[in-house]
C-alpha cells in the first residue's frame, strides 16, 4: 500500500482530497496535518466525512516519512519548506501555485518573489492531460489553477488543430462560484452580500493567465473573471477567431480528435434538451470537464465552453488523477463519482 | 416490401460528423439519435443509406 | 392629466410599468389589456400591486383613445397592427424589438421579414442617454434590449473618446438574471434546473448586437450571454483594445465627460469596499446604470463593466425615462427608487 500524507487538510481542497483518498483502495492514509486544528478529527471541518474517517489533525511538525506528500497549503507556504518536504516523501504533489510556473521569471511577474526557484523546473504541470507522459515517471507534480484549468480545456482542441489566429486577442471571460475563495470568510463572501451577485472581481490581469499562456504556449491571452451565486462551479468562454473558413463539422472533429481516449472530457454541444452546453453544477464533486463550442461562420468567431468543478477538475481531482498517473494506478481510481441531478 | 438494413453498419452524422451504429433491422423513415450531438435523424434510404435531420419542434430554451 | 393605456400589460415589463406609472403624478391609466388575463385585477399578475390599484385587464379590441400608449407585447405583435394603435395614440412607446432597428435590412438579418418595414424609420431608440434630443419631439419610441443597454452604457464612454482599436474585435461577454426570460416556463427555467446555473445560452449571434452596432457605429461587435442565479439583473464585460497608450486618469476623464449631468448612470471603481466594481442585484427596481472599467496597461485591454436591471434600465425605465423626455415633464419623476440592500 502506498503510505500518503496530506500537510494543509483543513482547507476546502483538503477536504476533496481526504473524500477521494479515503476511498482509494491502493493508499492509505497516515497523516493529515493543519496548524490550527491540531487533535480535531476531520470531520469537524469536513462534515461529510462524519463516520468515514477517525483521522485527526497533527501538527506540520510531527511529519513522518511516507510515499507521497501532498501539500495542500495556502500560495507562498510549500515553497519555504520544499526541501524538507522532499526529504520525507520522494513523491510530492503541490496543490498551491507555487510550483506551477517553469519560469522564475514569470513566477515573479504575477506571483513576486520566488523562496525557491530552482525547484520550478522540477516540477511537471499538474494537468494530466496535457502531462500524462511526463507523470509517469514524475517525483514532483504541481496543482492546477481551477480558472487556468477551465479555459485550457476549452482551447486546447483549437490550440492542437492549428485553427487560432493569434494575431487577435484571445478573451477569456470565467464564471466562478463561491468556494474559489477558500473557507476563510471576507466581508465580501458574507451571504447577504455574496449571493445573486455577478461580480467582475478580476476584471484584467489575472494570475491563472500565466499557466494558460504557459500550457499551451500562447502569447495573447485575455482573462477576466466574475463570480455568480454557486458554491461550486467554473465555467470559461473563451473567445477566439479561427484563422481559416472552417465549419462547425471541422470543429467536431478537431475537439473529438484533442479529447479521443480521454477519461475525464465529454464534449457537450447538443441541439435539444435543458443541459445542451457544459454546466458546472452537475459536475459537482465528478471529475469531469465537460467542453463545448458554437462558431459564428460570419465572423470566425469560436467560442469555446469548458465546465468544472473548481474544487475536483480545477484542483484535487487532478492532483488524485496524476497520483494514480504517477503511481501506476487506473488513472479513474477513486474518481468514478459521475456527479449529481437534480441539484 | 419495407426497406430495411441487412447488416449492422455505421453512418456518419449529417449534423456532427459523428460515427452512428445503425442495427440491423433498422427502417427507412425510421427516426434515430446522434449519441454525440443528440440531432434526431431521419433515414431517407437504405441503399445506399442516406440520412437527414428529422424535422423538429424548436424548444423554448435559455433566456 | 396625459392619459396612458398600457397594451400587454401581464408580463414583467407590464408589471414593472404598471408599478412605475401608478406613481406618476402627471399620468393617469386608463386601460392596460390583456388577452388571456381579460376582467382579472392587475395584482393577480403582478401581486406587489395589491391594494395599490382595481385597475382590471381588459381585451384589446375594447382600447379607447388615449394620449399616450406603451405596447408591452410579444417580439412581433405590435408591428402587425402598428397603424390601428397609432390611430388611438399621438404618441407611443413600443417596448418590444418591432422598432428598435432603423435599417428594414439589418431588422429582415436578425429577426426575419418585418410586418410594416414603413414604420422603422419613425420611431426613435428608446435609450435617453443617445436621444434625449430627438425625444422631445418625438412621436414613436423603441423599447432598448436590456442586453443591448448594458453593453451600449459600457461601451459610450470609450466610443465617445474615440478610444477603440476598431480594427480589433469587441468582445461583449453579458451575465443575465431568469426575468429576462418573461413570465412563460419552459424546461429550462423549471427551479431545480435553473437555480446554480452558469448557462452560456447565446454562445453567438445575439440578436442586440444589432442595436449596439447601430446605436454605437461600430461594426466588429461580438456578444455572448450567459445565464446565472438570479431573478433581476444584466451585466456586461465589454473587452476592447485602446488605439493608443492610456492611464486610468485619462479613462476616469472619458468616462466622466460622456455621463455629465446623467440621472441615471453612476461611476462605480473603487478601491474598497464590497461593492467596488458595478453590482447587479443592488441595482434591482432602481432606474440606475452603474458603470466601472479597469485598464490593462500592459495589453492595452480595457473591461468595461455596465450592471443595470434587465427589467428597469433595460425594459420599463428607460420606456417611463423615454416618456417623460417625450412629455415634457422632469426625466426623474417616478423613477426615484434607489435599490435595496441588502438584498
Amino acid at each position: 500500500m502506498t503510505t500518503i500524507s496530506i500537510v494543509g487538510a483543513s482547507g476546502y481542497t483538503g477536504g476533496e482530497l481526504l473524500r477521494l483518498l479515503l476511498r482509494h483502495p491502493q493508499i492509505e492514509i497516515s497523516q493529515v496535518t493543519s496548524e490550527s486544528r491540531v487533535g480535531e478529527y476531520v470531520y469537524q471541518t469536513h462534515p461529510n466525512l462524519r463516520a468515514q474517517t477517525t483521522l485527526q489533525y497533527t501538527a506540520r511538525s510531527e511529519l513522518q516519512p511516507c510515499d507521497l506528500l501532498f501539500l495542500a497549503l495556502p500560495h507562498g507556504e510549500a515553497q519555504k519548506n520544499i526541501a524538507h518536504y522532499a526529504s520525507l516523501a520522494p513523491k510530492i504533489i503541490d496543490l498551491s501555485a507555487d510550483f506551477r510556473l517553469r519560469d522564475a521569471a514569470k513566477y515573479h511577474e504575477w506571483y513576486g518573489a520566488h523562496a525557491d526557484a530552482a525547484w520550478l523546473e522540477k516540477f511537471v504541470y499538474g494537468l494530466p492531460e496535457l502531462h500524462r507522459a511526463e507523470m509517469k515517471t514524475a517525483s514532483h507534480i504541481s496543482g492546477v489553477g481551477c480558472n487556468a484549468t477551465c479555459s485550457n480545456l476549452a482551447l486546447l482542441p483549437l490550440v492542437k488543430a492549428g485553427l487560432i489566429d493569434e494575431t487577435k486577442p484571445i478573451i477569456i471571460d470565467v464564471k466562478v462560484g463561491s468556494s474559489e475563495g477558500g473557507n476563510s470568510p471576507n466581508a465580501g463572501s458574507h451571504h447577504p452580500e455574496r449571493s445573486s451577485v455577478i461580480r467582475t472581481y478580476a476584471p484584467t490581469r489575472h494570475r491563472h493567465t500565466a499557466e494558460v499562456e504557459q500550457e499551451l504556449k500562447l502569447t495573447n491571452v485575455h482573462m477576466t473573471i466574475t463570480s455568480v451565486d454557486l458554491v461550486r462551479g467554473a465555467l470559461a468562454a473563451a473567445h477566439v477567431f479561427v484563422n481559416k473558413p472552417i465549419t462547425e463539422k471541422d470543429l467536431w472533429k478537431a475537439y473529438r480528435s484533442a479529447f479521443r481516449d480521454e477519461p475525464f472530457i465529454r464534449i457537450v454541444k447538443d441541439k435539444t434538451g435543458v443541459y445542451r452546453v457544459p454546466e458546472p453544477k452537475i459536475l459537482a464533486g465528478s471529475n469531469y470537464a465537460d467542453v463545448g463550442f458554437e462558431l459564428d461562420e460570419k465572423t470566425g468567431r469560436v467560442v469555446s465552453i469548458c465546465a468544472i468543478d473548481n474544487l475536483m477538475k480545477g484542483a484535487a481531482g487532478s492532483a488524485v488523477q496524476s497520483m494514480n498517473v504517477m503511481c501506476g494506478f487506473d488513472e479513474k481510481t477513486a474518481l468514478d463519482f459521475p456527479g449529481l441531478h437534480p441539484i | 416490401m419495407i426497406a430495411q438494413l441487412s447488416a449492422k453498419i455505421t453512418a456518419e452524422c449529417p449534423e456532427c460528423a459523428g460515427a452512428l451504429a445503425l442495427n440491423g433491422n433498422t427502417l427507412k423513415g425510421e427516426i434515430v439519435t446522434c449519441s454525440d450531438c443528440g440531432a434526431e435523424l431521419e433515414i431517407t434510404g437504405i441503399n445506399p443509406l442516406t440520412l437527414d435531420l428529422a424535422p423538429q419542434e424548436e424548444e423554448d430554451w435559455g433566456e
